[in-house]
């Protein structure tokens, strides 16, 4: 299965944020969208998933196009979001969470995907009875990707997973990102501004700047290009 | 990078599914038959013996039933695949139009005011006499009454912003204090009006205080809330208001002590002319038209005015206002105030032109009514406010008129029924169609003058 | 440019702030100077917009003192924090779209009148007066909206409304600008605008704090720059000195060893 | 003392019917933060279509059961119900979603001055009474008088409390109440893991309708007699239910239903029954100004 956008662009009114930017991604591959603030890399993903209306451009899942189409129905179709900032549900416990997240499937493969998600996240387990409001940093962003597998996703995008999190918390995450596409096989975008841990993880990265891709490549050539700082810190 | 090529714009075309539009069409009448069946297709009618018994109205139901469906086809064959067509390939705009447009815009005011000031006297001359009453005093008054009220709620919701829902409990309070005080201390009306009107503004500073820190929609509970106690207390306060029963004989204003009678010192003897209820009705009609016109230039003025500014911006944005340094307490308060002395004045007028008042006049409902016409008539605009008065006061008016509807909907037809359920439907529909009224735009309150000479280098490039 | 020794006109110390259990800004000094452009970067969410809104007073710190003048303002509500001259332009345009632009940028003003005792008796003059137009016109001519000042805002293009939020931040004469990402969604002319345009401000005596994301533009502009990450200061100093700086550099990329060139397995 | 107990009873029923609609405008505020204004006046369609259902069974079809026909009554009054509040939601407020803030509660405002008078045009401006439907009564306590629990209040009482737990269950325990509280807590990210916020939100109009027309059902039982006007005043009773319990909280709304009830009850007892519309409303304005999070609401984090 691949998940490609083609000569995408958006715009918020009209400022256009996004330059027709490409780029695919196989199942069982972790990409990574890097870039500073403001380049683009939320508003990517954000078409992707059809919460910004493309204004030209394709997002091609196995070659059919979803590009606009209503936000439930990106869920639906496989691909499904680990938004910035986590968004779980803080009045619902955390199985009712995961419940909530595996709503596309029957009560049946809940059940069964339940216990995955455990066996990934024992943390979780442990905790399902708890409120998700008063869960760690940590833990939400465990519940957050947890929720995301719930539905068995073909891709699964990441916008900023490690924000706000103490750099321990941030390495556990990310040893799960690597978990969950070599163990579960699922295709991922990984939005980091943490270039470091991106690249540890991803097999292929694109640094966007300004809403058009300048850079992309295997992490070993990007680590050494000394474009990557230029285009975080280029201060002129 | 740009958008992909649309296609020509003369070749669009749009395919109408004819089996589509059938289906839907089938649905909308399945619904329409269902919702409609108890409350249509039954009626509760009492017997002799005072029980209930139902009767059916299949055809009525039917009816109905027949007149949505057919406007949903209508819908679907017509107008949707029309829209689709002007979302495609947009009408050039008219140039005729617009200039037509333009040309109403400006002189509409000066003749619709025009008109006012002349209308009892053009009424007078072609119906004359009596016949003349019942379109000065019905129809006039009555109107400017409703204009002069959603003029001065337009201060509170148009401008400001702040939905209130119990705008008649300070026509009420204005009403009441006329009243109570012309009969208690037989002091005139022209030193009550504005005393009245300063009753209610402290009656609105009063319940505005504790209640604006609220958000829009409690704000708008709270304030319905505050409206019904204040009916609730005219009403069971009986050694007060006389309750429920109202009170009656209320001294009526004079012309500068000249009153309007047949006695010999009313104003037809004064005069000289034979004693009419005409010339009282005239006289209310100036009257009015005075009031709601000062409060239209006051309100005008007030847009000027820092405070105005203040308003309009807090309608928009109440966080960027506090960072402007607009005190939003102080700003929300002195609208509450301004709207409420308006509606004490017009309440006071009202007592005096009716010579009786009771709770009845002062109900939700009627607060609802003021609030559609600044609604409808787009929030912020003095003139859309007007009309949407004229239109809907007016139109009730008239349908009370309509007596050739009987003879196609039978004797006991009611056409003023009909009309706050049309009130209600268009609220709905209006805020679909324009959430920000019918006249949606605004008259800019403070024109400057823009210098065409160019200053600085800047200027020019990007946008200019 | 030649500027007078300049006196902090805002200095912020040991400000802390706090969402329930998340600590926003934490013990968090920095000020700002009469002339300056100051800079205020660092990764998204690291408290900088939390931190302007503690500054004008939208919220209310938890600890630490706001001196603006030599004052502590951390009590004053935020209408009287701008009638002393702290204003300030938003992240995401805040106007009022169906008024105009000389509507918008008047209404800047209309605060600032009751901001002394002898202002209650200007209540009553409208603000189409001589004075006002003058001190409005100054305004829009500075930032070059002087052939739109009848236009709706909502008609407006997306770049110009940011220049109608600056012109109606300045129009009260502040003695400091905050501006929160102001050049968001600006075409590049008008980036060089913005620059131009905040230089000017700068130049007639106003102490100006820059939230931006653009650190080119940042580069371009400030003189100072003050980087805050999971709201504290980790550094500051000159733009240049903030792009070799070893925590800055693990504040926007991660690890600092990168840098070097750290090409170690990863598969 | 026997008058209290009297009250009591007499209140807890009252507040049966009040906490009944308070749930529909609780829910419909949770989800899309608007006051359903028009609820009042959809509560008093379904006792207008209960009475239509009940004279059809009593006076058409001659059916003997009392129970029966209740039961079958209810029934129909719920799914007409909900089925006008489906189409109210369709037509009045989901074009507006995203549109003018006060766009909602005006076009709300409109539907509940179209409804009373919708009512009123079709049934006649006249009150409609029944005939006293189970008038038995239990005496549960003698003294200075009989304190007494009539069958009708037992009846109210048995069927808010099994509604109520269906809908409790409804809401906590299944997947479509799951999609309504995620929803109500974040409906892009509710989107994103899947669910049709359209329809969720869709499906809170239909069960707030269902449980009004519960209530409708009972007021026309409990009091015999149904007008178009009835719709405003245990509206607002209800609101006022909802916000002193907390809006947004589903337990807060039956809570709050209940104490309305009681004050109402003891208020016009022990002070003064003109007065007891002024209470509730006095509750209202108290509560919104002083406790807007309500008894069981959380306050709201501002948001910058």
């Amino acid at each position: 299965m691949t998940l490609a956008i083609e000569g995408l662009c958006a715009a918020y009114g009209e400022i256009e944020v996004l330059h027709g930017i490409s780029l695919s991604v196989e199942k069982g591959q972790l990409i990574a969208l890097l870039g500073a603030n403001g380049a683009g890399k939320s508003t990517a993903i954000k078409a992707i998933m059809g919460l910004v209306k493309p204004t030209a451009g394709r997002v091609l899942l196995d070659g059919r196009d979803i590009a606009g189409e209503a936000a439930h129905l990106a869920a639906r179709a496989g691909i499904v979001l680990v938004p910035e900032g986590r968004r779980i549900f803080k009045k619902m416990t955390v199985e009712e969470n995961l419940q909530v997240g595996g709503v596309v499937r029957s009560a049946a493969e809940v059940r069964e995907r339940l216990a995955d998600i455990y066996a990934l996240f024992p943390t979780l387990g442990e905790r399902r009875r708890q409120i998700g409001g008063t869960l760690s940093g940590g833990e939400q962003q465990m519940l957050a990707i947890g929720r995301a597998l719930m539905s068995r996703p073909s891709f699964i995008l990441m916008d900023e997973p490690s924000l706000g999190l103490a750099p321990l918390v941030v390495e556990r995450v990310h040893q799960a990102i690597d978990r969950i596409r070599r163990e579960m096989g699922i295709g991922g975008i990984l939005v980091e501004q943490n270039v470091v841990i991106a690249l540890g993880v991803a097999s292929h990265a694109y640094v966007l700047m300004r809403g058009s891709v300048v850079l992309s490549g295997d992490p070993k050539t990007l680590a050494a290009s000394p474009q990557l700082k230029e285009a975080y810190l280029g201060m002129g | 990078m740009s958008a992909p090529a649309a296609a020509p714009a003369s070749t669009a075309t749009v395919h109408v599914n004819i089996g589509r539009a059938l289906k839907d069409t089938a649905i909308t009448a399945a619904i329409a038959f269902a919702l409609f069946l108890p409350l249509i297709g039954f009626k509760t009618v009492q017997n002799m013996r005072n029980e209930l018994e139902l009767e059916t109205r299949l055809a009525l139901l039917l009816t109905f039933v027949a007149i949505i469906a057919g406007a949903k086809l209508f819908v679907s064959l017509v107008i949707a695949p029309w829209r689709e067509r002007r979302a495609l390939n947009p009408a050039p705009t008219n140039a005729t139009l617009a200039k037509a447009k333009t040309l109403l815009a400006h002189w509409f005011t000066p003749f619709a005011l025009g008109f006012a000031v002349v209308y009892p006297i053009l009424i007078f001359t072609v119906t004359g006499g009596t016949g003349a009453l019942k379109w000065v005093d019905n129809f006039g008054i009555q109107i400017l009454i409703y204009v002069m009220l959603g003029w001065g709620l337009n201060i509170v919701v148009g401008l400001a912003g702040l939905l209130d829902l119990g705008y008649v409990a300070f026509y009420a309070v204005g009403a009441y204090s006329y009243t109570l005080l012309a009969k208690e201390f037989g002091l005139s009306f022209w030193i009550l009006l504005p005393l009245a009107g300063f009753l209610s503004a402290f009656w609105g500073v009063l319940l505005g205080f504790p209640v604006l820190r609220l958000r829009g929609d409690y704000l708008a509970i709270v304030t319905l809330a505050f409206g019904e106690i204040v009916r609730l207390i005219l009403i069971n306060w009986v050694s007060f208001t006389n309750g429920y029963a109202g009170i009656s004989g209320i001294p009526r204003p004079t012309l500068f002590g000249i009153p309007f009678n047949a006695n010999d010192d009313g104003f037809a003897a004064t005069f000289g002319l034979e004693f009419s209820p005409i010339y009282r009705s005239m006289f209310l009609y100036y009257v009015i038209l005075a009031l709601a016109l000062v409060t239209a230039y006051v309100t005008i003025r007030l847009r000027q005015l820092p405070v105005g500014r203040a308003w309009e911006a807090l309608r928009e944005d109440e966080i960027a206002c506090r960072s402007l340094g607009i005190n939003t307490t102080n700003t929300k308060l002195t609208a509450f105030a301004m709207g409420a002395m308006f509606a004490g004045f017009a309440g006071s007028f009202f007592a005096a032109r009716q010579g009786f008042i009771s709770p009845e006049s002062f109900t939700f409902l009627e607060s609802a009514t003021i609030l559609s016409i600044v609604v409808l008539g787009g929030m912020g605009s003095q003139i859309g406010v007007a009309v949407a008065a004229v239109a809907m006061i007016g139109g009730t008016e008239i349908m009370r008129d309509l007596d050739f509807l009987k003879y196609f909907f039978g004797s006991d037809f009611d056409p003023t029924q009909y009309r706050m359920l049309l009130f209600g439907f268009a609220m709905v529909l209006i805020m679909i169609w324009k959430p920000r009224g019918l006249v949606g735009t605004r008259e800019p309150s403070a024109i400057y003058k823009e210098r065409r000479t160019i200053l600085g280098s800047h200027v020019k490039e990007g946008h200019g | 440019m030649s500027k007078a020794p300049a006196a902090p006109v805002l200095r912020v110390e040991h400000l802390s702030m706090r969402f329930g259990g998340l600590v926003a800004v934490d013990d968090l000094s920095f000020s700002a100077a009469r002339g300056d452009i100051t800079a205020l970067i660092g990764p998204n969410g690291a408290g900088k917009s939390t931190l302007v809104a503690c500054i004008t007073g939208v919220l209310r710190i938890d600890a630490g003192t706001i001196r603006f003048q030599g004052n502590g303002v951390q009590n004053l509500p935020a209408h009287r924090r701008a009638r002393i001259g702290i204003t300030r332009t938003f992240q995401k345009v805040r106007l009022a779209d169906q008024l105009t632009v000389y509507e918008n940028v008047v209404a800047g003003l209309a605060g600032h009148w009751f901001a002394n005792s002898s202002g209650w008796l200007r209540v009553l003059r409208p603000l189409s007066t001589r004075e006002a137009v003058t001190t409005v016109g100054q305004a829009l001519e500075r930032v070059g909206l002087s052939d739109v000042s009848g236009t709706v805002v909502k008609s407006l293009p997306f770049g110009r409304r940011h220049f109608v939020e600056i012109a109606r931040a300045i129009v009260s004469g502040p003695k400091l600008l905050l501006l929160d990402e102001p050049a968001t969604g600006l075409t590049e002319p008008e980036r060089e605008r913005l620059s131009q345009l905040v230089r000017d401000i700068a130049a007639l005596g106003c102490a100006i704090v820059l939230i931006e994301h653009d650190l080119e533009l940042v580069g371009r502009l400030c003189d100072r720059v003050t980087v805050i990450n999971h709201g504290r200061r980790i550094f500051t100093g000159t733009p240049a000195a903030a792009q070799n700086d070893p925590a800055v550099i693990e504040a926007y990329l991660g690890v600092n060893q990168l840098i070097g060139g750290r090409d170690d397995a990863r598969d | 003392m026997e008058v209290f107990v009297q009250q009591l009873i007499n209140g807890i029923t009252l507040g049966s019917i009040y906490g009944l609609i308070a749930i529909g405008y609780t829910m419909v505020f949770g989800i899309i933060g608007m006051v359903n204004f028009a609820h009042g006046d959809v509560f008093m369609v379904s006792a207008f279509v209960a009475l239509i259902a009940l004279l059809i069974l009593t006076t058409w079809l001659g059916m003997s059961s009392v129970a029966l026909a209740l039961l079958i009554v209810l029934v129909v009054a719920m799914v007409f119900t909900s089925l006008v509040n489906w189409v109210i939601e369709r037509i009045a407020y989901r074009p507006l979603r995203g549109s003018f803030r006060l766009a909602p509660l005006i076009s709300a405002i409109g539907m509940s001055i179209f409804l009373s008078n919708f009512v009123q045009v079709t049934q006649g401006p006249r009150n409609k009474p029944i005939p006293p439907l189970l008038r038995d009564v239990i005496v549960v306590m003698h003294g200075d008088y009989d304190v007494t629990v009539s069958y009708r209040q037992l009846i109210i009482w048995g069927v808010t409390a099994v509604l109520l737990a269906i809908f409790w269950y409804l809401v906590s325990k299944t997947a479509l109440g799951r999609a309504q509280r995620a929803c109500e807590q974040d409906q892009k990210m509710a989107a994103l893991v899947g669910i049709d916020v359209d329809r969720t939100i869709s499906i809170t109009f239909v069960i707030g309708a269902a449980l009004a027309a519960v209530a409708g059902t009972m007021y026309l039982m409990y009091y015999g007699v149904v007008s178009f006007s009835d719709g405003f005043v245990p509206g607002i009773k209800a609101f006022t239910a909802a916000v002193l319990g907390g809006i947004g909280s589903l337990p807060g709304a039956v809570i709050g239903g209940l104490l309305i009830g009681l004050i109402e009850t003891m208020w016009s007892a022990y002070f003064s029954i003109d007065y007891k519309d002024v209470a509730a409303f006095s509750i209202l304005a108290i509560t919104l100004i002083f406790l807007p999070q309500g008894l069981l609401g959380r306050p709201e984090v501002e948001k910058v």
